[in-house]
This record gives C-alpha cells, structure tokens and sequence, in this order.
C-alpha cells in the first residue's frame, strides 16, 4: 500500500501552507470560474487575466481563492506558478499533461513530444517537464484525491472557455 | 427517562456479540481490523440480512403480485411480510400504509410531486429547515422553479438545535412543513412531535424526513403525529435499493401517482388508466423484492435487539466519544451541535485544528479508519457553519469505546504530518 | 443470420452446467422439480451473482461517491465497474451514459418526465404502439392528462406483428416515438432499426423499451440509432432494485433532472440548486450499491455464455414448444403471435381450450410448472386479442427441451379437470 | 398439500359451466358496478336491482356479466343466488360471512349470532349457513386465488355503495 508520505510530499505541504497567487481579480478585465468537488465539498474560484492584445493570448495573470483540502490547494497555487506568462496553447499543453499524469490509466502519456511546455518553478525542464507538478504524482496512488487534484485545473479550462 | 436512568440500567445487550454478526467488520487490511465510523451515511449489514437475501435469490425467487403459481405467492407473502414488519417498526396503524421507494430520496420526491402537484401553487408555502439533507431541500427547489412556491427555513440556535422563537410565524399560512427527526451533520434530535403540532395548529401538513432517526432510535410515527415519514433501508442494517415512505392512508389514497407503469393500476385503456389501491399505487414496476426480503431481516434483527437499547447504546459511545476527544484535544477540536445528550444523536461532525476535514480522513484511513468527509448533503448548513467541509464520525449499534480509542489515537497522526 | 445457419453451427455452449449455476432449479416441492417459465416477468439469478453480491455485502459494502477511504473509492470503483459493464453490454458509446435507476419502469417515467415536461405542450404528439407494456403507456397517459399531449397508436397485424403501413403518417408531427423492441405477451420482435429511422426522419426521438429483448439477444444501441433505452436488470439475471437507463449524452445533458437529492447537486442553496453532471444528475440519493454489484456480474456471466448463444437456445427451445404444444393439441391450443422466429423471442402467450388461464396455471402449478396467467400488463393488447387474460411460457437460457414437455404433459390434466 | 381436488369441488364446476343469473340490467332501476383482478385480469361487472319502496330495501334481482377463471365466475354465480330476496342487511352479513370463510386469519368468525341469514340453493342453513358457497372454502388453502372468489363479492359492495 502506498504511505502517506506519497501523498503529504514536503512541496505539496509548502505549497499548501504558503499558497501561491491566493486572492482575486477585478473582472473583466480576468475572467472568473468556480469549481466545486461534491465530495468533499472543496469550493474554488479561478480569476484569470489573458492578454489578447497580440495573436494568441498570454495569461497575464492568476489568482485563486476558494477553501480546499491540502492536495487542492497546493495544486491550485501550482497551477498558478505554471500557467502565468505562458500562452493560452502552452497552457492547455500543460493542462493536458497534467491530466495525463493524474489519469489512472496507464500509458497514456504517447504525446510526449519534443516541443512540450516546462514549467513551474523547478525549471530543469527536460527531465520534469512538470517541475513542481510532479509531487503531485503520488495522488494517483490515492485515486479518492485524484478529482481533489483536478479541481483547480478544470476550473481553469472552464475559465479560459468563457 | 433521563440519560442518568439509561445507565444505571443493567446492559441486557453483548455488544461484542452484535458486533460479530457483521461480516465486514471482520476484515482486515493490512492485518488491522477496520473501523466503520460512517453509519450515518450507510450501515453495515448482519449476517442475517446477507443470508436471508442469497437464500431467498437461491430459493425462493419469483415475481410479486403478478403470476399465480405457489412460488410468486409464497414471495409476494414474503415482501408482504416486510411490509408488515416495516409497520410494525415505526408503530404503523395499517401496513398498507408503508410504501416501499428506491431510497429516502425517492419517498420525498414522490410527496413534494404527487402531493406538492396537487396542492401548491404560485406564492404558496413550505417550511423546511436549515438543518436539511439536500433531499429534503432539492425536490422543494425543483417543484419551486415549476410553480413559485415559497420556501421558509427554521434558523438553528448556536448550539446547532432548531429555533423555534419564530416558529408560528414562520408556519402562519404554510402548507407543508417538512424536517429532519435527526440531523446528518450535527446529530440534533428536534422535537418532532411539537414539531408536527405546530404544523397541524398552522393547518400544514407534517413530513418527517426519518432516515437518521429509524435506524438509532424507537419510532412511533403515531405518537408523532406526523403525516407522512420518510426512512431507508441501507442505514438501518438493510439493503440498498429500497427506501420507504409511511402515510396516513387518506393521504396516501387522495394524492395522485408518482411513478406510473405496471402494478399500481386498476385498468388500463388506450385513453387512460385508473389506479390500484395503496400501497400498490404507489410501487410500479418490479418492485425491490430482495431488498424488501432484506430489510424484513433488518428489521427482526433490531427488534430482537431492542431499539430503546440501541439508542442507549449509541448514547453511551457517544459520551465517550465527546469526553475523550475533548479531554485528549481541548480546544484543538471543534465538535459541532448539542452537548446535551438527550437531544443529539451518534453523530460526531467535528474539525481538527487547521487540517482540512479530507486531510483528516486520509490520516484516519491509514489506520482503516472509515470517516466521512465533506459537506454531508446539507451544504446550507454547512455555509452556517462557516465550513465547506467536515469530518464526521457516526456511530451504530456494532461500534464499540476500542473505535472510539482508535479514532482518537490516530488523530495524532495528522498533527506530525501537517506538523499544525 | 438465418435460423436455419444457427442451427447447423455447432452447439457451443453446455446447457446444463449453465442450468446447474441456478440454485433455484435445483429447489424440489413434493419430491419434484420446479420448471421455470416465468422468465419474461423476472428471472432467476445464477450462483455467480448472488455470490458477488453477498460477497460485496460481506467484505466491501461502502458509501459510492461521497466519503474519501479507500473502502468507499473501492466499492464506487465496484459500481463504475458495473456501469461500464452494462455500457459495453448494449455497445453504448460512453459508460457515463448508463444511468442507474429502480427499475425499467423508472427509468420511462424519468424519460416521460424530465424529456417531457421540457419538451411537449398541449397538441403535441407522442406515438406508442399497441403492443406495449403499460409501465410504456401509463406514464405518457399521465402527461398527457397533465398537459394534454396527443398519444397515437401503431396497429397490429393479425398475427401479432407492427402493422406498419400507416407508420409514416402517424409519425407525421411527432415528437416522441416510443415502441417495445420485444412484446412482452406475443414475443415479436420488431424492426428496431427501421423504427428509429422513421422516428428520426419525423423528428421524432426514437425511445425503445428493450425489457424484453436485452436480456435475450445481442443488443447494440448504436446500431439500433435509437436516442434512449430503457431495460431491467432483474429479467436479465441480475438483482431486482436496479433498473437502466441509456441516452445519448446531448440528450441526457439537455434534460432535467427527474429526482432531486444528493448526489445529484454541484451546489444547493437556500434559493436554488445546480446540476452534477450525467450520469449523477440522474441518481439522486443513495444508489442501488449491492444491486449494482450483482448487475455487473450478471453481466459478466452472460457476456461468457455470448448473447448470441443465449438467442440461439432460445429459438431453438421456441420452435421446439411451437413444434411440440401444436403437434400434440393441434386446434385446442392458440399461441399467439408471429410464427415467423426470426421475428419472435421465446414468450408463449396461449390460450388451450376453453379454460381460463389461471385455471390452466392453477393445474400447472400442480406439477410445479410456473407460468404467468393474466394481462401481462398489457391490457390494451389484451382487448385486441380479445381476452382478458392469457397463459405465457417464456424462456431464457436455464431452460430445457424437457420443461417442454414437462409443459405439454401436464397441459392433458387440465382436460380432466374442466373435461372440456 | 392441497389438492387440486380442493379446489376444484364439483359443485363449483357446475356453477362455472352453468353460471346463473349471467347478463345484465337496465340501469337504473338496476345499479352498475365494475370490479378488475389485477393480477390475473378478470373482469367482473355486478348489476343490482334494489326495491328501496319500504325500508331497509330488497335485492330484488342480480346479474353478473364479465369474464373470469372458474373461481371467480362460479363464486360469483353463487353469490347472485345467495342475495337475491335478500334485505340488504342481510346481505351485508352474508358478504361479511364470505369474506370471514375467505380470510387467511382463523378465528376471526367471533360474530357468529344466532341471526345470521341462511343463504344458498342448499338450504340446511343452521349446519351450513353459507350453503353452496361453503364448497369455496377449499380456496382457502390457494392464497393466490382469495382474490378470484372474493372479487364479486367486492364488486358487489361497491354497487351497494352507490
Ligand atoms: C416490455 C416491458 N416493459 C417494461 C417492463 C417493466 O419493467 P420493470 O418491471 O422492471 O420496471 C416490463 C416488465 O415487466 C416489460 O416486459
Ligand atoms: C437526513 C437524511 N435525509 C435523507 C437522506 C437520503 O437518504 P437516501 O440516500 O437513502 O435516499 C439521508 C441520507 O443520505 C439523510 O441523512
């Protein structure tokens, strides 16, 4: 059976304990989503602000508010710290890869590509190409906190739909 | 009879004998036992109800109230049967009154459509609470949207029991006031039989929502005088897949069909149909014939227990639960609802300094501790709490002080991991 | 595939270890053996899924989808298991458009409701056909004495068949085309296909009750094109207490939800609700869990067996009891329904002699031999065949040549009886 | 067991072949009643002609039209036997009596007075009051079919109702 210190990993309880980009957005100009996880009641707010000025898109800027147990909000601030300053493709790349790792299926990950997105704050970007994201790799062993990792991430494309 | 008179009364029951009729509580995970603190959300079941179902489905099969032969009339005797044990149960005039549903859910459903269709309109009122399952809330919405009818809410003291200054203003002109016997979340046990006087007084009509109450306490929906009562099989020791609605039959016989289809007509034509008699107006369709085996077992189960010692039972576990948790964590736990004994039941919905309630129950499952955590169903009153979430511990009649012990140990663990 | 080429093709399956996985025909009274042929009203369930369901209650009953221990992920991973099952079953495009319900009757009731009151108003035209079961007529009666729809009705041919001549102009303005994809009284089997695509090119929905055809042959909702199915699980070996409900996900989407509760909700708050997504919306309250266990195994078991299989036995079994009950009684015994098996499952709906039906179950039931006397619930069709009741032998795959016979000897002591 | 020979007495054969008081009245004098066995799709209709000119009010004919199983319609010529003549008292107590004899509750006949009415083609009233209608207490012992032989018995209180 996997342990808890699959789950807790140091990154995750820093994350949780010093969340990234807390707070909101005037809106517009960002736009704002909410998510709820009906089973365990986790409630979030996604305000993000894209720059459509030139061509793509740029997320300008993210903030999250909302309350949530330690493995959604520390993939909520994650999310933030990934997706600020990147292109709306390269945030759904990203998005995708995400969800990738948190799927309990196996092998699903033959997009791999060469041209990928890094992220994050770790940087080495080859080797992790989720940088921090990657602590939350344990979840999936966990697979009840799976949609607790989700939350803030389906929040976000609902927010980038509007 | 006080709290004080149950425990000076000998303890008729062996607990640890009860408990070893539940199978599940026998596995083992990891070579730890498992530790079942979600009654509140679904009970286990005895060995006597998992056997009385296989043996039925092994022999004695067959359709209800359709085919003649001696096989489908000795299984319609016995769903009738648990028909009558149901009544019997909660002290039911006639057990023609008992309608079997699919779930709690189902029964409220069929009274805020078939009786709600047929008696509210446009600016017309019910009164619900705000200690409320969200089944006794959506229907309500549901039929709101279609027809504008208002919805009042009884407000909560601190301590988390109904409010009741407000009470006939609240009822004045109400024609359904409908309430929990028993909170989910907090364990309260309102007043329900001045609860259903205040509606009668009001000329509104009484819905108890019973499902916590049933399984955890002697019923007498007589000396209620309520209405209607809805209840379910799954947290009474009975099978999932069949839920229960009890009516006064000039109710039950004046109010439209629900679910409509094969059994619950009189006759049917190509421009129209008339209606059988109850309970079977109510039951179209195959109806759950095992659960009702089932929950026929369920019920003989608990009676032979007794419900007065069921109830003492969890009362006692659940002074325990209070004393321990707060003697070991003072202040670093926050248990929600009455302290008065007399008027909550073994439910314990409590948070853990600042560990969020999931990080809670993912520490206390590393020791196979089953609690539930969330918003329970009832996020209004979850949003008075000023909570999205919390962990709950609900006891029954197979839990024991150990599970108390144990639940308390482990809430340790959550401290070195989130080191709060 | 003709039945002649079904025939030739090498019997791969062993009939009686499959009738050896039924606990129930083992059972003796007086010595003697009891010969099920009751199989269209409900079926018998095998060994492996009052196992699996005894077992789940034993070791792994858990809340689905509301508490974070591993028990609860497991037990709902059980019942997602078991939607997925049954969405491979029928070839439904996606597992989350399996919806769980209390039964096929639920299941019309939820489409006549939700679709409905969204999407009929006063004029508007539903088409049923003569032949349906009345949990297929009762609920469209029931919205149109609330909103005054129009029902139309696709005839019948003499010997039991859709009469389809008239199809196109009834289906003209329609929006609803609701039909059975097997008689539950004649056996016929009607052109499923077709149907949707007449529906369709009306701008019908096309809704098919597969009760009676899921259980005993291949089927493929996609191939079908229809928009909606409705099916049992407790004629299909598995448990009663569960019923099916497969949509096109934009269909299921765009509805209402029918029942308001847990489960059902993302949020509820004082003033109003939202929706959780399919399949959820549309499972409020606690589901049928144990019932969903034993589904997925009835399922799995008749997956092993192939459906095809199951559908050649029958046949076979169907020609045999044409060949056997007319051979023997000639004029004094009147199946009705086509001849044709291509076009007929394996429900024999007759009339012998002049005695009534139940008189003749009555002698039946005698030699243990259970077979349905009555309406079917089919009352309108009952008045075109010009009786009030018939007696019905059907088949599924636990049944033998020698309930056959068993059938044809005991018939004779009707005769002495009413010595007619 | 029961045999089938319990169920199927001779004298209910005979009824069932030849039933009496078969057809129909105008309605009114005569007042009209349906009455349905769901489980088996019997269909009975009780046609009852009462003199209402001094007192209590007389069964002054009956007539049972419908179609049924051999229970149903033999119980139903008997009972047009058994109240034709009869005060509609005495018809209450004998429909009483019948549906005592059918109940699957014993001792439950503790209102045997001495004025029960005797009914019936055979007569000797005091050893059997309920005549040829006792030849159907052999159904009794075939639960599933109670509901046959006390469906115009039911239908027939319903047209009294009116
Ligand atoms: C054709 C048909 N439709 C609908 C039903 C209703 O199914 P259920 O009783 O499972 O609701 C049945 C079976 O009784 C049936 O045979
Ligand atoms: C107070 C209360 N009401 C209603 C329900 C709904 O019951 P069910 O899920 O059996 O429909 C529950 C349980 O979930 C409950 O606790």
């Amino acid at each position: 059976m996997a342990g808890l210190e699959d789950l807790y990993r140091e990154i995750i309880l820093d994350h949780y304990r010093s969340p990234r980009n807390r707070g909101e957005l005037p809106t517009p100009p960002a736009v704002r989503a909410e998510g709820h996880n009906p089973l365990c009641g986790d409630e979030i707010t996604v305000f993000i602000d894209v720059d459509d000025s030139e061509g793509e898109g740029v997320v300008r800027d993210v903030k999250v508010s909302g309350q949530g147990c330690s493995i959604s909000q520390s993939s909520a601030s994650m999310m933030s710290q990934a997706v600020i300053g990147k292109s709306v493709p390269e945030v759904l790349a990203v998005v995708k890869r995400f969800k990738g790792m948190m799927s309990l299926d196996t092998g699903n990950d033959d997009d791999t590509g060469a041209d990928e997105p890094t992220i994050g704050t770790g940087g080495d970007g080859a080797e992790h190409p989720l940088g921090d994201l990657e602590a939350l790799q344990g979840v999936v062993k966990f697979p009840v906190r799976i949609k607790c990792a989700t939350l803030a991430w389906n929040t976000l494309l609902e927010a980038l739909d509007q | 009879m006080s709290t004080t008179d149950r425990s000076l009364a000998p303890d008729r029951t062996d607990w640890t004998t009860v408990r070893s009729d539940f199978p599940f509580l026998e596995r083992r995970i990891d070579g730890q036992p498992v530790i079942y603190l979600d009654s509140a959300n679904t009970s286990q079941k005895p060995r006597q109800v998992i056997d009385a179902m296989s043996t039925f489905m092994a022999t004695g099969y067959a359709p209800i109230n359709r085919s003649a032969y001696r096989m489908a009339g000795e299984a319609t005797d016995a769903y009738e049967n648990a028909r009558r044990a149901v009544a019997r149960f909660v002290n039911a005039p006639s057990a023609d009154e008992i309608i079997f549903t699919k779930n709690a859910t189902e029964s409220i459903n069929l009274v805020a459509t078939a009786w709600g269709r047929q008696n509210l309109g446009e600016g017309d009122v019910v009164v619900l609470t705000h200690m409320e399952h969200h089944a006794n809330i959506v229907p309500w919405h549901m039929l709101a949207a279609e027809r504008g009818i208002e919805l009042r809410w009884v407000p909560l003291t601190a301590d988390g029991q109904l409010d009741l200054t407000d009470l006939d203003r609240l009822l004045d002109g109400a024609k359904m006031f409908s309430f929990t016997a028993m909170s989910n979340v907090l364990g309260t046990l309102p007043p329900v039989e001045h609860l259903c006087t205040a509606a009668h007084a009001a000329g509104a009509v009484a819905f108890v929502d019973a499902c916590q109450f049933v399984p955890h306490n002697a019923t007498d929906v007589q000396a209620w005088g309520a209405d209607l009562v809805a209840f379910s099989s799954h947290k009474m020791c009975g099978p999932s897949g069949i839920g229960l609605l009890w009516g006064r039959m000039e109710l039950l016989d004046s109010m439209p069909p629900f679910i409509g289809g094969g059994n619950m007509i009189d006759d049917v034509r190509l421009d129209g149909f008339t209606t059988a008699p109850v309970p079977a107006k109510y039951e179209a369709g195959t109806p759950p014939i095992v659960e009702a085996i089932g929950l026929g077992a369920a019920v003989e189960y608990l009676e032979a227990i007794g419900m007065d010692e069921v109830r003492r039972h969890e009362m006692e576990l659940t002074r325990y639960a209070l004393d321990t948790l707060v003697g070991r964590y003072g202040h670093d736990i926050t248990i929600h609802g009455p302290t008065n004994l007399e008027v909550r039941g073994g439910v314990l919905s409590f948070a853990f300094r600042d560990i969020h309630p999931h990080d809670v129950s993912q520490v206390l499952d590393e020791r196979n501790i089953c609690v539930r955590a969330g918003h329970h169903c009832a996020k209004p009153l979850m949003r008075l709490l000023g909570a999205n979430a919390t962990a709950r511990a609900s006891f029954y009649l197979y839990n024991t002080t150990d599970d108390v012990d144990a639940l308390a140990d482990a809430l340790d663990g959550a401290t070195d991991i989130f080191g709060l």
